[in-house]
């Protein structure tokens, strides 16, 4: 408090940022009028303030000039104010005495008049100045974090973020929304380009997970609920119930050879319907957990009321001394701390039956390219032989449509990045599983990747068509005697400038990545934004990728866009390396924007109370006042602005420090 | 006033959603008008009517508010708060005479850098047909009805040296006399 | 008794007479009263367009502004053309102040204006989504159990403008048919394609390839008729059969409105219902069609 | 050594302030002996003249009650602030306009058209309207031109000490003269009074809910009105939680909730604004349309946050009204 | 001999502008995001017979290559069946940038000659204006005559088919009021429409 007794020596800087803001703003110009104003008793134009010069600049600076407030015009505070607190206070001065002003991205970089650029970031600077005056000293809190973490989706991206912690010695819960993990890449037959077998390099890291003792896995199970804060949430996971005693399973699968239905009967999720499984099942061969489950929907021990005694409970008699099967268990809840916390919950791929002009689901020979990966998987539902639905007919002739939902203003606009590379790998694996002649039609082949360029190569050296075109339409009427029977794909190949109709057996959906259908309850869940196309935002799409908006949760793999799986590997040990970062330092310190209720003004008219969504505000009845939990405030400042008396003041954003920006905005000519 | 008249637009955006899609505005490097001073604020819900109202008082033409889209208040429901006082308000400045378009609350969350762009520049258009507010100016105006008295009781004071209108100056303390 | 303004436009007074007279008597037998238009004027439809879009528009904004000199009725275009471009004038008036502005200026000069939002609806639409299949099933004397129809709905009522139906596969028409007692060819693949609109008139060849694609695989797929419900439609695809057969090959198959099947299963007379009309004829019906069934 | 000299005046008001001068009761006779009383209109008859000719700040306080309305009030505003040592704002007219401040909603030509020709109550066949000045048998009679904004006194005078209240209650006036007296006063600009808010010191405080919900506000005649509980709580409107403490709850005692006469608390400017934001933030809707229709329920909302602040306020009068 | 065609476009080749300027129309705005798709083209029905086919039309528009595009088939083959604009994943209204560019071609004259369809498309506008209906019968009978009358003879058939059975009218359908029609169109001519701000920026009267 004694430094606002002070005079108020202000020290300003205006950053060239290269020429990123000197381009379209007159930098010298704006120190210059700031350097008119009251409290102001130095002010320097720098050309990269955040470099360590222009840091060391601030500090000295406040050494000889004895400045007591610092403001800062460069570029937006979500970038730099941290660095800028930390120059200031490597000056001696509290860091709160300082504010930035944000003339790159809400300025230089977004108008085209210097004149009028320049007027702007004086009058921003100018609001700076009023404002800095009123801080007031303030200390950051430090918060312990907590070591564990919690990495929520069990895809290639949990997998490798939870193996990279728990290799480090970190705690991990590996909660799996499936019966198993493994995610989409388990689905899959060979990665391009590489065509290594995708259960080869996944299954291996699937074991490690599930026999890691750092490693909690949470499988069938759903996050429920979170609360708390950076290094403090708070998490309940909702354990479904698989109907089978996870620590007594051995594994051993008697119970399914043992099923009253001798035959499996029921789509087999795993294999995109295409097979059958029984009520017992293990979701596939490498599945881990190696734990069977119950499927209560279809298993007639559940139906005991409608159909009496079908049900001999053979599976239990299999099971025998291990009494693994439970019928009577219940979803249950579990509640976990953890400090940090990864979101890696993957995609879905987009319904082909949203574009019906394609016939997904009208004609049997239109297959999507995960039923394909499927199919020409030796552990699929034929086996890896190619055939139809009918389960004889080899295909002799395959298109594959590129683009299926993707690059479409109607579906989703974006480009799905995979489907170029994994279209041509479908091609290459049905060509050599078939023999037959395949089509693919593409918008733009799209190969920037590591050797994705020469997979495209080799393809085209093996005979494999491309046609750039997007299809108008599947259909199955017939024009001239060679389409009889056939599904005819029309397009135009607009290389060759002509329109064709072409006649397949089999049709090849390539849909696109599209966010999950609840992504946005996960958000929710987790506090994170959503892109406008539903995929979870970053905190910078370059300087923070897998950050998210909300300290100490991170993203990593498709959630956050369509990638690739080196791309998802990638981003999963950057995540994992995020939370390290936070839980090797130990404590995170916290920004001191709270709310406090002024007690001796506090007049206990309660219309704050119910205003609080994390109740820091409490009521004490004998006093007639209310106070707020410092702890659980987060800053939002809605009390503040709905205290009818005035008797709420929030720190970093008092009143009186928003009526003097407010003021300050709005002095210049 | 300057020879050409531009609105001066007040923003108060909220730190999670608006003013980071601001910030994707300028990364993105999408154009747009000038007019707009942002001040950033944790959320929504700490927009206090009493910042719009100073804003227009101390020259704003109009003042822009920017939260996150319902469901998506990084304080759960700071921007309801706002959405709840941002419609009381516009009905009192109607009944204060300020067109309605003068006050305009939206949601734009952090992804949406390119509605920074449209509402700012939707907004300077309507609030350039509506020509400026001039909130002091008119203060300057209502007051000279007292200028007449002013003049004549300022040559009353002048012969006694004492101040005449109190806020343009500031007294001296006094001491109480007893 | 429900009134509608009616937009018969001219196709229904000139090639396309037996659509109106078909739809008059099954919109009568439903409880349905169509005002005609006083003195309403061609829409602006497809050729004019290509000549002058405004002024297509203004054709078109007279009939909407007389529609709304009735009340704010639902307006009935039973033709396909004049639908989608009413509905398309709709559509800009709402987009473009100025073309907005220009309609009123022009409006003004016949002291009419539209000023509303008049609902322009295609009868199927009307029949199917506001009177419904069961009132309809009710009306059906003699359902044409064993009739195969391949419905066809051409271009313009589904694309661009329309809500009422999916694009790509709309089965309105489907259940309608399936109510009177049709047995509908499944999923046909060209219900929407387009039958080659003015082109068989201008250009023969294309014209006439996308008529004769619709019906060979019609009779491929074992329709005894087709359905449409668009006056243009049905010319194209019952007035050139000879120049089909001699260009390719024989597809003789009748082309009959919906609303004329709709009145043959109501108990109407083929000739009151404009069947006689058709350049091919409808075959003698299966015993069903014959038989009235007690009531 | 002389006694104190004291002026009452008042400007735009009814009186009411006077009143409570007068409600002092037996305590105003130990004033009446403390000071000289050299103007007070309504009791006594003084001549504006010998006030002119007193030695500028002869008068150790001045009293002023009602809003500046007036050319005729503004002069005597700043004669009298010329005159004195202390000026005190007196209730809520000069403190903060008050409810003549409620005219600055309407044109004063809307305002004199109303009260000369239109008035229920008013036979003015010849649509006479009082006119700055006269001429009739060769005398030129002159009357005060009415001004087109209502003032509060300090915007148009300076002021010592704020004295709030409609009317402002004897046990404050005391305060304030008791300071003036004993020379204890406060700082320059302060006012009298607490600075809490009014539910400090209600008795219905204890039946305040945690949990408001608004869905509808109803005002006091539109229901029977639990005579304990909280007006807020019973969906009324109470400006008591933005509406300085010191009337010691006098209305709510009284069956009638707070309308906010002591103004706003020292933190707050705009005090309307404040209500409302306290207000509309415990509205339970969530939406557009169920937020509008809850706020339908407020037919006037200056009327009600503003009913003595609207010359105070930020805006100060309707914007868009000619000058 | 064949006749030897020039291939290669110089710059002096393109009207510059002309992209822009059909993109500025209402409901033409969207053509600069396509991307070349073909989807169009796919699913038109009428491609195959298209000299150019749609995307390249969009593309030749695009390009600036006004001359290739209004002199080319493909915008009079255009049936207005709004396939395209439906199935576009760009959201290009291409069937109402087709009119435009028959808008363009009749206004300029440079539509081929005796090629039946902009002959119908103005018969039909003349008739429509003139009367207030369409008459079709004498709509295709003045479209043969005006381009080729020969063609007309062939018809006969059809026209007598269409007499026997009642759809063939004598008679000139018309409505009662006119001159209302006409006075609405004079007053459509004399707005000036270029001063209004959003909309179509070139309207081109029919002559």
């Amino acid at each position: 408090m004694e430094m606002n007794q002070k005079e108020i020596r202000i020290g300003f800087y205006v950053c060239h940022c290269g020429s990123n803001i000197a381009a379209m703003v007159d930098c010298p110009d704006v120190a210059k009028y700031v350097g008119t104003l009251p409290n102001v008793v130095l002010s320097r134009d720098y050309k990269y303030m955040c470099s360590d010069p222009g840091q060391e600049l601030i500090a000295k600076d406040i050494a000889e000039h004895k400045l007591n407030r610092i403001v800062v015009a460069s570029c937006s505070p979500l970038l730099h104010e941290h660095t800028f607190r930390g120059a200031v206070e490597a000056g001696g001065v509290n860091p709160f005495f300082f504010h930035m002003v944000n003339i790159r991205e809400h300025d230089s970089w977004v108008h085209t008049d210097r004149k009028e650029a320049t007027e702007k970031a004086k009058g921003l600077s100018q609001a700076a100045i009023a404002r800095v005056a009123k801080h007031k000293k303030l200390e950051q809190k430090k918060v312990p974090i907590h070591p564990d973490v919690l990495v929520v989706g069990g895809g290639i991206a949990g997998i490798h973020a939870a193996m990279t912690l728990a290799n480090a010695g970190k705690k991990v819960y590996l909660v799996e929304r499936e019966p198993s993990i493994g995610g989409h890449m388990a689905k899959f037959d060979k990665t391009f380009p590489t065509l290594d077998c995708a259960a080869c390099i996944l299954t291996p890291k699937m074991s490690a997970v599930g026999s890691h003792p750092n490693i909690t896995l949470l499988s069938y199970s759903e996050v429920t609920k979170m609360s708390g804060y950076v290094g403090n949430y708070d998490v309940t996971v909702k354990r479904k119930p698989r109907y089978i005693n996870e620590d007594l399973c051995t594994g051993c699968q008697d119970c399914i050879s043992h099923c009253v239905f001798k035959e499996p009967k029921f789509a087999d999720e795993f294999n995109e319907n295409l097979s059958k499984r029984r009520p017992v099942y293990i979701p596939f061969p490498q599945a881990t957990p190696q734990v069977v489950l119950i499927d209560p929907e279809v298993c007639l021990n559940f139906k005991r009321s409608v159909l009496t005694d079908k049900c001999k409970k053979t599976c239990v008699e299999a099971c025998g001394e291990k009494k693994a099967i439970d019928f009577t268990q219940k979803e249950t809840l579990l509640d976990i701390k953890v400090g940090t916390i990864i979101v890696s919950t993957g995609f879905q791929t987009f319904d082909a039956k949203r574009i019906p002009q394609y016939g997904y689901g009208k004609y049997p020979g239109v297959y999507t390219a995960l039923e394909i990966e499927r199919l020409v998987n030796t552990s699929g539902p034929t086996g890896g032989h190619v055939v139809l639905r009918d389960g004889k007919t080899e295909p002799k002739s395959i298109g594959i449509i590129h683009c299926v939902g993707s690059r479409d203003k109607k579906t989703n606009r974006w480009c799905s990045r995979v489907c170029c590379m994994y279209s041509m790998k479908l091609a290459h694996l049905l060509k050599e599983h078939t023999g037959a002649e395949v089509y693919n039609f593409y918008i733009d082949m799209r190969t920037p990747g590591k050797g994705y360029e020469e997979f495209y190569d080799k393809l085209l050296e093996e005979g494999n068509h491309f046609i750039r075109g997007r299809v108008g339409e599947v259909t199955d009427w017939a024009f001239t005697k060679e389409e009889e029977g056939k599904l005819v794909i029309r397009v135009e190949d607009t290389l060759a400038g002509y329109v064709r109709r072409i006649p397949v057996d089999m049709v090849v959906l390539a849909t696109g990545i599209e966010p999950h259908s609840d992504s946005n309850d996960v958000r929710r869940l987790f506090n994170m934004s959503c892109g406008s196309e539903g995929f979870f935002l970053e905190r910078h799409p370059k300087l923070a990728p897998v950050n998210t908006f909300n300290d100490g949760i991170y993203i990593a793999g498709c959630c956050q866009g369509p990638r690739d799986i080196p791309d998802t590997v990638a981003q999963a040990g950057a995540a994992a390396a995020e939370c390290m970062a936070l839980i090797d330092k130990g404590h995170i310190e916290q920004e001191p924007n709270t709310a406090f209720v002024l007690a001796d003004e506090c007049c206990g008219c309660k219309s704050c109370l119910p205003l609080c969504p994390y109740t820091a505000i409490t009521f004490d009845e004998a006093l007639g006042k209310a106070s707020i939990n410092e702890a659980l405030c987060k800053g939002c400042g809605t009390c503040v602005a709905a205290c009818p008396s005035g008797s709420i003041v929030q720190n970093l954003f008092d009143d009186e420090e928003i009526f003097s920006e407010i003021k300050g905005v709005l002095a210049y000519e | 006033m300057s020879k050409e008249w531009k609105p001066r637009i007040v923003a108060f955006f909220c730190n999670w959603c608006t003013y980071t899609a601001a910030d994707l505005a300028g990364v993105s490097r999408l154009k747009y008008a000038s007019n707009t001073r942002v001040i950033r604020l944790m959320c929504s819900g700490r927009v206090d009517p009493q910042f719009i109202l100073d804003a227009l008082s101390k020259g704003a033409d109009a003042v822009l508010i920017g939260g996150c889209h319902p469901f998506d208040c990084h304080y759960a429901e700071g921007n309801y708060k706002c959405l709840r006082r941002f419609e009381m308000l516009k009905r009192m400045l109607k009944d204060m005479g300020v067109e309605e378009d003068r006050i305009r609350l939206e949601w734009i969350s952090a992804a949406e850098g390119a509605k920074v762009k449209t509402v700012i520049n939707e907004m300077v258009t309507k609030v350039t047909e509506l020509g400026p507010l001039g909130m002091p100016q008119k203060f300057e105006e209502w007051d000279k009805e007292m200028e007449q008295l002013t003049h004549h009781v300022q040559a009353a004071d002048a012969a006694q040296g004492a101040p005449c209108c109190a806020h343009a100056q500031p007294q001296k303390k006094e001491v109480a006399h007893v | 008794m429900v009134k509608y303004s009616y937009f018969p436009g001219c196709s229904l007074k000139g090639t396309g007479r037996a659509y109106e007279e078909s739809l008059l008597p099954v919109m009568k037998a439903l409880d349905i009263e169509l005002e005609e238009l006083d003195d309403w004027n061609c829409c602006g439809a497809t050729a004019y367009m290509a000549v002058d879009e405004v002024k297509a528009c203004v054709m078109a904004s007279r009939n909407l502004a007389i529609a709304e000199k009735l009340g704010h009725r639902e307006l009935m275009a039973p033709c396909s053309a004049c639908y989608l471009v009413l509905n398309k004038t709709k559509h800009y008036i709402h987009e473009s102040p100025s073309v907005h502005h220009v309609l009123d200026e022009a409006l003004k000069v016949a002291n009419l204006s539209y000023s509303g939002n008049i609902p322009v609806k295609h009868p199927l639409d009307v029949l199917v989504n506001t009177i419904g299949l069961d009132a309809i099933k009710k009306r059906v004397k003699n359902p044409l159990k064993g009739l195969k129809v391949a419905p066809y709905y051409g271009c313009q009522i589904v694309r661009p403008y329309s809500t009422f139906d999916d694009q790509y596969n709309p089965t309105t028409m489907d259940r309608l048919l399936e109510a009177i007692g049709c047995t509908v060819v499944k999923d046909f693949p060209l219900k929407t394609r387009c039958c080659g609109g003015s082109l068989t008139g201008t250009l023969p060849e294309p014209g006439l390839l996308c008529s004769y694609i619709i019906l060979k695989e019609a009779l491929k797929r074992g329709a005894d008729v087709i359905a449409t419900v668009c006056p243009l439609c049905q010319f194209n695809l019952d007035g050139y059969h000879d120049k089909i057969e001699a260009k390719w090959e024989s597809v003789r198959i009748p082309t009959v409105y919906f609303t004329q099947l709709m009145g043959l299963a109501f108990g109407m007379n083929e000739r009151e219902l404009g069947l006689h009309r058709g350049f091919i004829p409808m075959k003698p019906l299966p015993a069903a069609f014959a038989q009235p069934v007690a009531t | 050594m002389s006694k104190p000299k004291v002026a009452f005046y008042w400007c735009a008001s009814c009186g009411g302030c006077e009143e409570t001068v007068v409600d002092l009761a037996e305590d105003i006779l130990g004033v009446v002996a403390a000071v000289d009383i050299v103007l007070w209109p309504v009791a006594m008859d003084f001549k504006y003249k010998s006030i002119e000719d007193m030695p500028d700040k002869s008068i150790t306080a001045t009293l002023l009650n009602g809003a500046i309305r007036s050319t005729e009030q503004e002069e005597m505003a700043r004669l009298l602030r010329r005159k004195s040592q202390f000026l005190l704002a007196y209730g809520s007219c000069a403190v903060s306009g008050g409810i003549p401040g409620m005219a600055n909603q309407f044109p004063r030509e809307q305002i004199l058209k109303f009260n000369y020709e239109e008035c229920p109550t008013m036979v003015n066949e010849k649509k006479v309207h009082p006119q700055v000045s006269c001429s009739d048998e060769g005398h030129t009679l002159k009357l005060p031109q009415l001004h087109n904004v209502v003032r509060s006194l300090d915007q148009v005078v300076d002021v010592d000490y704020y004295v709030p209240g409609c009317p402002p209650t004897p046990k404050i006036t005391k305060a304030a003269v008791t300071a003036l007296l004993e020379g204890k006063l406060p700082p320059k600009g302060s006012v009298i009074g607490p600075d809490a808010a009014l539910c400090e010191e209600c008795p219905r405080k204890a039946s305040k809910p945690s949990v408001w919900d608004y869905t509808q506000f109803v005002r006091p005649h539109h229901k029977l009105l639990d005579p304990e509980k909280c007006f807020l709580a019973q969906n009324v409107i109470c400006m008591g939680p933005s509406t300085r403490a010191g009337c010691e709850g006098a209305c709510t005692t009284g069956g009638m909730p707070c309308t906010g006469c002591f103004g706003p608390t020292s933190r707050v400017t705009d005090q309307g604004a404040k209500m409302m934001s306290s207000l509309c933030s415990n509205i339970l809707a969530k939406d557009e349309e169920g937020i509008n229709k809850t706020l339908d329920t407020i037919p006037d909302p200056i009327g009600t946050f503003y009913r003595y602040g609207l010359a105070k306020s930020i805006l100060r009068r309707k914007v868009n009204l000619p000058a | 001999m064949a006749e030897l065609l020039r291939t290669i476009k110089y710059e002096s080749d393109r009207v510059k502008g002309f992209g822009r300027e059909v993109m500025s129309v209402p409901g033409c705005e969207q053509l600069e995001s396509c991307i070349q798709c073909g989807t169009c083209s796919g699913v038109c029905p009428l491609s195959i017979y298209m000299d150019s086919t749609p995307r390249q039309v969009m593309e030749l528009v695009r390009s600036d290559f006004k001359n290739e595009v209004l002199h080319s088939r493909t915008i009079w083959l255009c049936a207005s069946c709004y396939a395209c604009t439906v199935e576009c994943p760009r959201q290009i209204r291409i069937t109402d940038i087709m009119y435009e560019l028959k808008q363009r071609a009749i206004h300029e004259g440079v539509y081929p000659k005796k090629f039946p369809i902009p002959v119908l498309a103005k018969e039909f506008h003349k008739m429509a204006h003139n009367h207030g209906r369409v008459t079709e019968n004498w709509l295709a009978t003045w479209m043969f005559l005006k381009t080729n009358w020969l063609a007309a003879i062939g018809m006969w058939k059809l026209g007598l088919g269409l007499f026997m059975r009642g759809r063939f009218s004598l008679k000139y359908e018309g409505i009662k009021r006119k001159g209302e029609l006409a006075r609405m169109m004079e007053t459509v001519d004399n707005i000036d429409i270029d001063k209004l701000t959003d909309v179509k920026p070139k309207r081109k009267p029919a002559h």
